[in-house]
């Protein structure tokens, strides 16, 4: 698979600006684990809530008023189009003040950027998602947009881990995977606690042990740096070619639309090029840019 | 046989540059603020023609400038209103636009034009005018030559002026430039023998150019010395990441974007920004280029390698300000000289 | 002009918790008037302060600026308020040259039981600022333009 | 001492540092790529030796590169250079022991824009710049042109009280007198002086607002290390990033409160400004401050205490209520 082979996803609904934000409202907070919250929001635009689209794997440029932008992908689901939603780990200036919002207060949209996983390519292929921690946001989106439409795809396996049980996010969603009958899902720890009876270890080490074949599969990962550098080899040794590895990457974004210049790995921008990306596209550059 | 071009006196710049404001802001070199940029024209000042060799800060500020508004914000009860400020669209003529930094302007042009437009930059590059004016002197960091262009290069201006003694000779490059040239009431026309002083003096200013670098397959050498650490940790050494290379390259655009709030009105705001700052690609829990060598190899790349990846030109034109303002002398050139060979 | 009249100097206090905090208490529990233009932040020590804090509160467009610790030989920490003392000095020394005003740069000890004399120092900080008049150094013409056209 | 032979007693020095493994790296000064200037060469490699020099030109205060390269050094100083060195060390940035200070007593560095000024031409526009003690012959088409060497020294030159090297392993020549040319070295700031407080800071707003926040000054300057400036801070962000000449000259206020006991004068602040601020009439002023009020000079003896980690029981207060 080439650049031109993931889909260019879904222009932004521009109104002549691109760097200008809609207003959206968030509707409701989750808290995920103790650094990370999880947003529902909407456009306060109701023409706009109607005609909003995006695809799975793309993100928005979030901004508090007086603060500041950061993206964060869309972790909703577009096969689910009452609200939106995005998480975010407490971890600067504008998570910081996103963390301080609370249900009502307003907030700053652009987007859908970037492009979104290949969904055409997913189709009739065993699917592997691999995901750590936060990382399991973008493939959360992806993963219930498979699973609303379950019967074009074949067998799904999801293995996902974090530092420790209360590290996991989104649990009410493992929950109900879990339960799924038709997704073989892993959850694993880096170090569990006394109540954690699940398993321990490290992704790339369990993915190693769950070994899926990699015969019309596609491994989806997403996770800290150093865990997606710690995958690969391991598909690569479990016989996945780096086409059949997609991933999406993360930087330090500005514009989101290719031009402030910051989130390039190689010439490759991460906003405008990505977020998606085969191993295929990056691997020349991955080993010492990400 | 008559040419199709024009000449003027230079004692009647200053009357043309009058004219000119009649329909325009006119730019022109200056060093009133201490420092040579392209400063607003104050309606009779013309000894830049005497000084003027390039600027420090490239005539990219007019059209990207070092800070710009993008919108303001206000809260009320019923929430935030957003307010864009009048798009600086007013029409705007630069004088004496040296070849190499209009060059660096069409650069420029593609990413601001590449899948989204970018309103601020286009608003104003759009309703802008560039008066091309040949070097006669370049400086000793100088290369434009290297990179196919030359100190009297007019392929991306409007008007082009080239210096035959007493006078300038024009040639209209564009459209908007030639209706610009029909309606120069100074201007005559100009003879076979002021075409041949242009051919010399195009011809004596190039040979001037005596800084060469070999960019035939550079693009290449360094995609395959990209992970070549020892390398760019020799070339990175004395780099000391201040960001007079980039801030002061007309063709770097990197950009930030920060919110300012005072007295409960807030802001948006884009400011130049750097990939020699170690901030510039730091993310809470890690930094993808905290080491200097993999900035400078990122500054190296993004014009020589990157650039041409994606829009098949190289991002430099050889103005040499990186060189002549770099406190410690890093020379981009002596570092591409000597990327190695493919292995 | 009336409004001139009226204006009355803001400031901002950085107060020693030990000493010059509990002063500032002891001063409104025992009823001491002093002007109520001053913002009062507690520091664990006058040895907190950073030069930093001054310069941002007249950036943010304070007129005044008062930092106040404890007593030499005082300090709870034994010695932060000696080097509170030298950071202050040449902080005032190098805004006066750049052409700040010293006025808006104060510096007192005020101990615990010194209620009367922490009133005493904000009236006249107050007062000398009134003398110097509003803080514009920092004053955003473009901003206050679009304050005036918004409006 | 000719400079050649200083030359050449450096590179034997030099030479011998690297061979014997008492060095890691040597940085040096090598020929510049423009006319008329130098450029440090950072090397572990022997055979780069041959290509260092000592001339009027050597501008930079290598003692900046400390910090960052690993291992042991053999770093070449003049006077300011080494006190900033001093300063390192009382800092704990380096160990003494990691560092051999080859010596260079400086008669003053040439600051090419004077010499620009002075003849109405650039710098590559020259033929040649020779020195003769207090006599400098600069050609021009050809032309030789005669000028007292005070007017194209570098004014912290002029003003410098300790040419010869502070502290050093190698002194490269003989004690270096002083430049006489005090009063030439305070003209910009007594200028400032002269004025009101509202034309000095309408003066400095002007200068800043120019500013481009390359953050060279903060980069060049030996005194500067931190590994995170405040100025990069986003929680809180005390200083904006977007360069308005009011967070431009917040930060140079700051930047200059804290290099104050730590700055030398060395003047590479001003020099490595690509817009010309006239950053050294701060520096300068605070360098005084902190002499007038402390009797502190940067740089003095490796043992001190760096100016705001010490006190004395009695001083100044008489700006305490």
């Amino acid at each position: 698979m080439t650049v031109t082979d993931i889909s260019q996803g879904k222009r932004f609904l521009a109104q002549g600006n691109v760097y200008l934000p809609h207003i959206a409202v968030i509707e409701k907070v989750i808290d995920e684990t103790p650094g990370v919250r999880t947003f529902h929001f909407n456009f306060k635009d109701e023409k706009l809530r109607a005609e909003f689209t995006f695809e799975s794997g793309q993100f928005g440029e979030y901004s508090v008023f007086g603060v500041g932008e950061a993206p964060f992908c869309i972790s909703s689901s577009p096969t689910r189009r009452d609200h939106l939603e995005f998480a975010v780990q407490q971890v600067g200036r504008v998570t910081n003040a996103l963390h301080r919002l609370g249900v009502g207060a307003e907030i700053g949209f652009r987007g859908p950027y970037g492009n979104s996983f290949p969904m055409n390519f997913l189709e009739e292929k065993n699917l592997i998602f691999v995901a750590g921690g936060i990382g399991l946001a973008p493939l959360r989106s992806l993963i219930w947009n498979v699973l609303d439409n379950r019967n074009k795809y074949k067998k799904i396996d999801i293995i996902y881990g974090a530092r420790s049980p209360s590290d996991l996010c989104f649990k009410y969603d493992l929950d109900s995977w879990n339960k799924d009958k038709t997704v073989d899902m892993v959850t694993t720890v880096d170090k569990g606690d006394e109540s954690w009876t699940g398993r321990e270890g490290f992704v790339p080490q369990v993915l190693e042990q769950v070994a899926p074949p990699a015969q019309n599969a596609v491994a989806i990962v997403c996770g800290p740096p150093i865990m997606i550098r710690f995958t690969f080899p391991v598909l690569g040794k479990l016989g996945f070619t780096p086409e059949q590895m997609i991933t999406t990457l993360e930087k330090r974004m500005k514009c989101g639309i290719g031009k402030c210049g910051r989130c390039n790995v190689g010439n490759l921008y991460v906003c405008r090029d990505g977020p998606v990306f085969t191993y295929a596209q990056i691997k020349k550059f991955i080993s010492t840019e990400y | 046989m008559a040419s199709s071009n024009k000449k003027i006196n230079k004692k009647d710049i200053g009357k043309l540059l009058n004219e000119w404001s009649q329909e325009f802001t006119v730019f022109v070199p200056s060093r009133e603020t201490g420092t040579a940029t392209m400063a607003k024209w104050d309606g009779k000042d013309t000894s830049f023609l005497d000084w003027y060799r390039n600027t420090v800060v490239s005539p990219k500020a007019n059209i990207l400038p070092p800070m710009e508004e993008m919108f303001h914000f206000q809260k009320d009860k019923e929430g935030y209103h957003i307010e864009l400020p009048p798009l600086d669209g007013h029409k705007q003529l630069i004088f004496g636009i040296r070849p190499c930094d209009a060059n660096a302007l069409a650069i420029l042009d593609m990413t601001f034009n590449d899948s989204y437009e970018d309103p601020y930059y286009l608003s104003k590059r759009n309703n802008t005018i560039l008066i091309g004016l040949g070097c006669t002197n370049p400086y000793d960091s100088c290369f434009c030559t290297s990179l196919g262009s030359s100190p009297t290069d007019a392929t991306n201006v409007d008007l082009m002026l080239t210096d035959i003694g007493d006078e300038f000779l024009i040639e209209a490059i564009t459209d908007k430039g030639k209706e610009l040239m029909a309606n120069i009431s100074l201007a005559e026309e100009a003879t076979e023998a002021d075409e041949a002083k242009a051919k010399e003096a195009r011809e004596a200013a190039y040979n001037k150019v005596t800084r060469q670098l070999d960019i035939k397959n550079i693009d290449e050498k360094l995609l395959a010395s990209f992970d070549n650490q020892d390398y760019w940790e020799k070339i990175a050494a004395k780099c000391i990441s201040c960001g007079i290379c980039t801030l002061l390259c007309p063709t770097c655009y990197c950009f930030d974007i920060n919110d300012e709030l005072l007295k409960g009105q807030g802001a948006r705001f884009r400011s130049l920004d750097s990939c020699s700052f170690p901030v510039y690609t730091k993310m809470p829990m890690e930094n993808p280029r905290l080491e200097k060598w993999r900035r400078v190899r990122n500054k190296v790349c993004h014009k020589y390698e990157f650039y041409p990846m994606n829009f098949d030109v190289i991002a430099c034109t050889g103005c040499g300000r990186c060189i002549r303002l770099c406190p410690v002398n890093w020379d981009i050139t002596q570092t591409l000289d000597i990327v190695p060979a493919k292995a | 002009m009336k409004q001139d009249l009226e204006w009355e100097p803001r400031l901002v206090g950085f107060l020693c918790k030990w000493c010059s905090y509990a002063g500032a208490d002891l001063a409104g529990t025992s009823r001491k008037k002093y002007p109520a233009n001053i913002r009062v932040i507690r520091v664990p020590c006058s040895g907190r302060v950073d030069p930093l804090f001054i310069l941002k509160a007249l950036r943010l467009g304070f007129d005044g600026v008062l930092v106040s610790g404890c007593h030499p030989g005082d300090c709870h920490y034994q010695t932060g308020n000696y080097y509170a003392r030298r950071r202050i000095a040449i902080t005032k020394k190098f805004l006066e040259y750049i052409g700040i005003d010293p006025e808006r740069i104060q510096a007192s000890w005020v101990s615990a039981s010194e209620g009367g004399k922490f009133a005493e120092v904000v009236t006249a900080v107050a007062k000398g600022l009134k003398e110097v008049g509003p803080n514009k150094l920092f004053a955003d013409e473009r901003r206050e333009h679009r304050t005036k056209t918004t409006k | 001492m000719k400079d050649g032979n200083i030359e050449q007693k450096l590179q034997s020095e030099a030479k011998a540092l690297l061979e014997s493994g008492k060095v890691d790296y040597i940085i040096g000064f090598e020929a510049g790529s423009l006319k008329f200037t130098t450029t440090p060469l950072i090397t572990n490699n022997i055979a780069d030796i041959d290509r260092l020099v000592i001339n009027p030109f050597i501008v930079n205060n290598l003692s900046v590169y400390l910090t960052e390269v690993k291992g042991r050094v053999g770093i070449v100083v003049k006077g300011c250079d080494s006190r900033s060195i001093v300063t390192l060390i009382q800092d704990k940035q380096v160990a003494r022991e990691d560092v051999v200070i080859l010596g260079v007593p400086c008669p003053g560095i040439i600051d090419l824009s004077k010499v620009e000024r002075l003849v109405g031409k650039d710098r590559d526009e020259l033929d040649d710049i020779t020195r003769d003690g207090d006599r400098v012959v600069i050609t021009v088409d050809g032309n030789e042109t005669e000028f007292p060497t005070a007017e194209v020294l570098f004014d912290n030159c002029l003003g410098c009280e300790f040419p010869t090297p502070k502290e050093y392993d190698v002194l490269l020549d003989e004690f270096s007198p002083l430049v006489a040319g005090k009063a030439a070295s305070q003209e910009s700031l007594e200028k400032l002086k002269g004025m009101t407080p509202e034309q000095r800071w309408e003066f400095w707003k002007n200068e800043f607002s120019r500013c481009i926040r390359c953050y060279a000054c903060r980069n060049i300057c030996p005194a500067c290390f931190c590994e995170r400036c405040f100025v990069e801070e986003s929680e809180p962000q005390w200083i904006s990033p977007v360069p308005r000449w009011q967070d431009n000259l917040m930060f140079q206020i700051i930047r200059n409160i804290h290099v104050a006991g730590r700055c030398t004068d060395c003047g590479e602040c001003e020099r490595a400004c690509p817009v010309n601020i006239p950053l050294r009439s701060l520096t300068k002023e605070m360098y005084d401050i902190v002499d007038d009020l402390f009797g502190f000079k940067a740089g003095m003896d490796k043992e001190a205490a760096p100016l705001l980690t010490a006190y004395a029981l009695e001083e100044a207060e008489d700006f305490i209520r």
